[in-house]
């Protein structure tokens, strides 16, 4: 119940900040924030409290929704959904901290959709009904589309519309993969079912749940993304406000990984297993092809773009090496990529906001008159290539471990990506911030080194005491 | 009495139509077009009559009346649209009216 | 049967000849008044058909309401929109020979297409020299009809309606 | 748990904290003393930790931080701590570190004092030392491995310290990926490891491996290969960051740096932590002869390779990196060899006598105004006596001439090379020979810097700093004494079993030759680089030029590795990243968005809102529909 009024308040809080900002100029990212922490608050307390330890997945609410097909309004937590509901909300309040003078128009309707977008997010995260699932999903592209299309860059429309139809055609895979699972149910049970824990019980053979499990992850591997259906996000990424960059690279991906876990892996087992060798091609393919084509970039968010392709590889690597250890570095992974990915593009957003370019020919030198921004740039660019002591490195060294005792061969061609990964880092950070300065920036100001600040003690803790996030384990 | 061959009549019939098709097809003028509507239309009620003349019904009658009913409604549309459009346009000219182009 | 051909049916064959070139001259002429003349011809040529057709009602409302009430509509539009004499210089022409020939072309195939279809219809029959009086028709129009003519009505008052409102000069709306 | 062992990274760490939060607001004085007395109270710490650990009853300690997180395999899980370990071969390491360190702050602290950026650069060292205090501590494979990525990243800070001149940049990158491809290596091997053994601790890891060993040794097909294969992937590793081929392109590089950078990380302790992680995971690399023998042979090659590049340089902070190469060959040639004690020895007195080496040309490339070209040096023995006669200690000391800290730990590596069962005498006369290139190229470096007659026209200018000096007066004497330090690691490797004694007897003549070399050597010098010495050649003294002949400027460029590389990795990686720029996946998906592009703009041609034109399509279609009804 809390779930859905947490839910139902981003909604009303985002409609209310629309309303506000018509009449008192800039209220409505200070509402918006306060929404986003009180909520957060909300949340948190009520995870403490509840009574419930959801190790297991713990259904909250149950309600008949249309009752001709027997959906149901169904929401439960389990940890992943905790861990991935926290990063949510750190990044949604980043994401309001870095569009604080960034956007200029239509200021009221771009926290409604950031707010929308966030409620999506964490629907899609508590829902177990497929066809709740379903519309989350939806509720969360939508509003992020019109970010990407109202406050983009200059080819916002373009990207907004190659991201929606990807997502979308991937997601009418999913649809026909739900409709086809819930009628399954109906030709086992004799009962038409979208409720999650009923289609757990499903024995669905082989040569059926191949198909099904093919369509789930085709919608979560282009969410991912994964190689060869990535190309949307770099467009996406590169066109997005920075806000925009940050919840797609640090939230929108995870909904990819959340559901392969949660749908694709949990659902069908042994399609998975059947599957596992694609999978893993896939993703060692993401890994080396991404660090490749990053380095390859100019802009410098395109290049942060397809550093997030080769980090997702790893995920997916994890995802499908089916043992504990890996798992962890998935969820790891996720998280301390979220973190550093939305760092870097926060960063980005910054030097754009001081030079009006994301191209990095024309930067350079940025230490001398920016050394703080420097020290953070160069601290997430080693976060991106796996510095130990930070929070990728715990993620990409347990994924490694644990896909290296399933697949070693894959693992060892996943393993030359962080030389790929160090070549664009250096890249990265080395062209925008050492060789001869090209211009003198501002350095970061208060409200930057709260977000710079806060998000590196962040991948600091998980780095040096993993326990904080491991101790969410998940049994195969 | 007579013995005119139906035939003869739905001959008669398609030529005024073919005719009245020329006319709207290659007139630009937008009256002329409305007039060949109109001889297109008359070509449709000659085809009806002699219809109901052959089977000895009065339903070709019926039609022909209700085609005069849209004849007539047509013009009225048609013309005041004209009269809007030699307004707008200074001319009557239908190659004006594109812009609805892809 | 020459006599018979040359009675009535030759009537008939006379008044379609005309019908058919009045309207060649309404299609092809350049003076607006000329082809509503011409128009008015092609209608009364008809109307002449329809009554050797066995329709006088239908000839009568032929007369009445097309070539009378409908081609006086014209008339008068025409008057509005003030042709002068440089009508003919200033209304659109058709200088595009091959458009013509193009509408020509495709006319004369639409119109060898349905002779065949016609012709391959078999169609023996002769017109009955039967009157189909204004009673009959009466009588289907309020009968089986009468939808029909409710709808019709409704078509004449929106066309009213609409011709006012577009005809109508307010300098307050928009353009179109 | 021993709260000074735990404390003793803290210290620089606190010191690199303060700097890098306050440096812009400190003061040259207090940023100094902060970073100074860091490391001071640091190499008090060993000290104490050295004699604490002496007295201890196995002679080891270890200090639990805190529980990092629990790895699980198959078979089960294990704990990877935040936990230091102390014992010998770690103890002469942190001295190492500490007390070298702690010379090279005092000496920078002074050096630097005019850079803008003092500060920052006193930070990165102190974070440096917590890096290397962390590696040399590890108790544990991974934790070891942060400090190992974290001294890279050190590396790559100061090597690009002065960020501004683009080749500084690509030094530093090069460097850091360079390394990057090493330590990828090791991390497979710690896949492999783990995966073989379930354990990530360094202890455990040796005791398993004994275990194996004893149990039956060579029996188990599999698991011999697999310790084949740790064993080279950790040798990747090793190789990358100390500097030996086929990974040691990045370290002449590396010279862009700073000098005392150059003194600390790149000739005294980060190169030579390849060194020590084969020397701590000696346990390993014994149960795989070959892979050992392979170390013995990179060791050489490297060793007589650095020797040549040495021999051409014309840059004398570029000779003293080949010959930090070359020395580390030595050591890697000890290891190769199974002799662990001499080659951890080697590691200690080079640290000494290469830092006196670097701290001394800097303080000659200082007063020379920046110039690091040897042949507008000369003669400056007479100008800078005092900086000239501890040069003349390095290098006596380098060349390992009798009685030199050097000689000590160079005799114990030939000595054990002869009879080794993993190395022979092949290795041993390699070794000779690069003692005999060494005992040249630093003659040559001599005469060319030191005596002739001086080819520079300014006036030296000189740091009159009695710290600056009492720095370089102790590491003098470490070089020339240090190898009197009773080193007994047997401890450390006392679980070794003894490699069994190859049937070779060692010829008498054995000793005298490798003692002798250095001389033959240096009269050969003394002949051929007549023209470097003689300050009265008759009027050529200024036309003095390096040879450009092609073999030089070939052995000058590390004999054409650079550009190797260059065309084997380099130029196709950016080939492919050049043609694949706009992403060959996305061509064929938007391939699909051209399709329907090309649709629509055929469509749209139709769709020109003349509507005589629609009226024609439509008698079209009619005229088409009727005529297939006909037919």
């Amino acid at each position: 119940m809390t779930l859905t009024c947490i839910m139902l308040a981003l909604l009303f809080a985002g409609g209310s900040a629309w309303r506000a900002e018509n009449h008192w100029q800039g209220s409505a990212k200070w509402l918006a924030l306060i929404a986003l922490a009180l909520l957060a608050t909300v949340f948190a307390v009520f995870v403490m409290s509840a009574s419930n330890d959801f190790a297991q997945l713990q259904v909250l609410s149950r309600v008949s929704w249309i009752e001709s097909f027997n959906i149901e309004y169904s929401i439960a937590l389990d940890q992943l959904s905790i861990v991935l509901i926290t990063l949510t909300w750190l990044l949604a309040i980043i994401c309001v901290l870095v569009s604080w003078y960034e956007i200029q128009s239509n200021v009221g309707f771009y926290y409604f959709n950031l707010l929308l977008t966030i409620a999506g997010i964490i629907g899609v995260f508590v829902a177990v009904d497929m066809f709740l699932f379903f519309f989350f999903w939806e509720v969360m592209l939508l509003p992020m589309t019109a970010i990407i299309a109202i406050w983009g860059h200059e080819n916002r429309q373009f990207a907004a519309l190659k991201f929606f139809i990807f997502t979308q055609v991937s997601s009418l895979l999913m649809l026909v993969a739900i409709i086809g699972t819930g009628y399954f149910h109906l030709m086992q049970t004799g009962q038409l079912s979208f409720y999650y824990p009923d289609w757990l019980l499903l024995d669905i053979p082989l040569s059926i749940s191949q198909y099904l499990m093919f369509g789930f992850f085709i919608a979560f591997a282009v969410k991912l993304p994964s190689v060869p259906v990535h190309s949307w996000l770099p467009d996406a990424h590169t066109q997005a406000p920075t806000a925009g960059s940050v919840l797609l690279a640090g939230v929108l991906l995870k909904t990819g990984a959340y559901g392969l876990i949660r749908f694709v892996i949990f659902l069908f087992p042994q399609a998975s297993l059947q599957f596992a060798p694609i999978a893993a091609t896939l993703a060692v393919v993401s890994i080396v092809y991404g660090a490749k084509m990053a380095f390859a970039q100019q802009d410098f968010k395109r290049l942060v773009a397809y550093s997030s392709i080769s980090h997702m590889g790893f995920v997916m690597l994890a995802l499908f090496a089916f043992n504990s250890t890996a798992y962890q570095g998935a969820i790891v992974t996720l998280v301390a990529h979220g973190l550093s990915s939305a760092a870097l593009f926060s960063l980005a957003g910054m030097i754009y906001q001081r030079i009006h370019s994301r191209n990095l020919t024309d930067m350079g030198g940025f230490w001398q008159s920016a050394p703080r921004m420097g020290g953070f740039a160069l601290a997430f660019a080693g976060a991106a290539f796996g510095l130990p002591g930070l929070a990728n490195f715990i993620g990409e060294f347990f994924s490694l471990v644990g896909a290296f005792q399933v697949m070693p061969a894959f693992t060892i061609i996943a393993a030359l990506g962080l030389i790929g990964s160090a070549i664009y880092g250096m890249v990265l950070f080395q062209t925008s911030f050492q060789g001869a300065a090209k211009q003198d920036i501002i350095d970061l100001q208060l409200r930057e080194l709260l977000i710079c600040g806060s998000l590196l003690l962040m991948l600091l803790a998980i780095g040096l005491y993993p326990t904080l996030l491991l101790k969410f384990s998940f049994g195969v | 009495m007579t013995s005119i061959p139906l035939f003869h009549v739905l001959i008669l019939s398609s030529l005024l139509f073919v005719i009245g098709f020329i006319g709207v097809v290659a007139r630009k003028n937008t009256l002329f077009m409305l007039m060949s509507l109109e001889v297109m239309l008359n070509a449709v009620g000659v085809a009806f009559i002699g219809a109901g003349s052959v089977w000895q019904q009065a339903d070709g009658q019926v039609m022909f009346i209700l085609i005069l009913t849209l004849a007539a409604a047509e013009v009225a549309v048609g013309l005041a649209l004209l009269i809007r459009m030699q307004k707008k346009y200074r001319s009557l000219d239908i190659d004006a009216l594109n812009q609805m182009k892809g | 049967m020459l006599a018979n051909f040359a009675s009535i049916d030759s009537l008939f064959y006379l008044a379609g000849l005309v019908a058919v070139i009045a309207s060649l001259k309404v299609v092809t002429g350049n003076n607006t008044v000329h082809a509503l003349l011409y128009l008015v011809v092609s209608l009364l040529a008809v109307a002449v058909c329809f009554y050797l057709m066995g329709a006088p009602f239908a000839a009568g409302l032929e007369v009445i309401v097309y070539a009378g009430a409908i081609l006086v509509l014209f008339v008068f539009a025409v008057l509005m929109f003030g042709l002068g004499a440089d009508e003919t210089a200033n209304a659109p022409q058709n200088k595009n020979v091959a458009n013509m020939f193009g509408a020509m072309f495709l006319a004369f195939a639409l119109l060898i297409e349905i002779v065949i279809i016609i012709n391959n219809a078999d169609l023996q029959q002769n017109l009955q020299a039967n009157v189909i009086d204004s009673k009959a028709v009466g009588i289907m129009l309020y009968g089986p009809y009468l939808l029909a003519v409710e709808i019709a009505s409704f078509l004449l008052l929106a066309g009213l309606l609409a011709g006012y409102h577009y005809a109508k000069p307010d300098v307050t709306r928009g353009p179109l | 748990m021993n709260v000074l062992l735990a404390s003793l990274p803290f210290y620089p760490f606190v010191s690199f904290l303060l700097l890098i939060f306050f440096g812009k607001r400190l003061s040259w004085r207090l940023a100094a003393t902060i970073s100074v007395s860091s490391m001071a109270i640091s190499a008090l710490v060993s000290a104490i930790l050295l004699f604490e650990l002496s007295v201890t009853k196995n002679q080891v300690m270890t200090a639990n931080l805190w529980h990092w997180f629990e790895l699980s395999y198959a078979m089960g899980s294990s704990d990877v701590n935040v936990r230091f370990y102390l014992d010998g071969l770690s103890a002469v390491m942190i001295s190492v570190v500490t007390g070298v360190g702690f010379l090279i702050h005092l000496f920078a602290a002074i050096y630097m004092k005019s850079d803008v950026n003092f500060s920052r650069f006193m930070a990165y060292m102190n974070l440096f030392i917590v890096a290397m205090l962390i590696l040399v501590l590890a108790d544990n494979l991974v934790l070891l491995y942060l400090g190992w990525e974290g001294v890279g990243l050190c590396s790559f800070l100061l090597i690009g310290f002065w960020y501004q001149e683009q080749s500084n940049v690509l030094a530093a990158r090069k460097a850091f990926i360079v390394t990057r491809i090493g330590d990828t290596s090791m991390a497979i091997g710690l896949l492999l490891l783990f995966n073989s053994f379930g354990q990530l601790n360094i202890e455990a890891v040796t005791l398993l491996a004994e275990q194996a060993n004893s149990l039956s040794a060579g029996t188990n097909a599999e698991s011999a290969d697999n310790i084949y294969w740790i064993a080279l992937l950790l040798l990747g590793g090793a190789v990358g960051k100390s500097a030996q081929l086929p990974l040691q392109t990045w370290l002449p590089d590396a010279m862009a740096g700073p000098t005392p950078v150059s003194a600390l990380i790149h000739a005294a302790t980060m190169v030579t932590a390849g060194v020590y992680l084969i020397a701590r995971m000696h346990g390993i690399f014994l149960l795989a002869p070959e892979v050992m023998n392979y170390v013995a042979w990179l060791g050489a090659l490297t060793l007589l390779l650095a020797g040549i590049a040495a021999l051409a340089q014309t840059d004398i902070k570029r000779v003293l990196a080949y010959s930090t190469m070359s020395q580390i060959g030595y050591m890697m040639l000890a290891l190769g060899a199974g002799a662990w004690t001499a080659g951890v020895f080697h590691l200690m007195t080079h640290a000494f006598f290469k830092a006196l080496l670097f701290l001394t040309a800097g303080a000659v490339i200082y007063a020379l105004h920046h110039q690091q070209n040897l042949f507008k040096m000369g003669g400056l023995l007479k100008k800078l006596p005092f900086e000239s006669s501890l040069f003349i200690i390095g290098l006596i000391c380098l060349m390992a001439l009798p009685g030199t800290s050097g000689f000590f730990s160079k005799e114990a590596i030939i000595a054990q090379l002869w009879s080794s069962d993993t190395a022979g005498p092949m290795l041993w006369w390699c070794a000779i020979l690069g003692a005999l290139l060494t005992s040249i190229y630093s003659c040559r470096l001599f005469f060319l810097g030191f005596l002739g007659k001086a080819r520079f026209n300014e006036n030296v200018q000189l740091k009159k700093s009695s710290l600056l000096r009492t720095s370089l007066i102790i590491l003098a004497l470490l070089s020339l004494f240090g190898g009197l330090i009773p080193l007994d690691l047997t401890l450390v490797f006392s679980s070794v079993m003894n490699l069994p004694l190859a049937q070779l007897t060692e010829p008498t003549w054995l000793h005298t030759v490798a003692i002798i070399t250095p001389f033959i050597g240096m009269v050969f010098s003394w002949f051929y680089f007549k023209s470097y010495r003689i300050s009265h050649l008759a009027g050529k003294e200024h036309i003095l030029q390096p040879n450009n002949g092609r073999f030089v400027v070939f052995c000058r460029q590390g004999l054409g590795f650079d550009g190797l590389y260059k065309k084997l990795f380099i130029m196709p990686y950016q080939w492919l990243a050049q043609i694949n720029k706009n992403d060959i996946f996305d061509q064929i998906i938007m391939l699909n968005a051209w399709y329907v592009g090309l649709w629509h703009d055929a469509l749209v041609l139709v769709q020109n809102g003349s509507l005589r034109w629609y009226l024609a399509a439509f008698g079209l279609a009619i005229m088409l529909l009727l005529g297939v009804s006909l037919l």
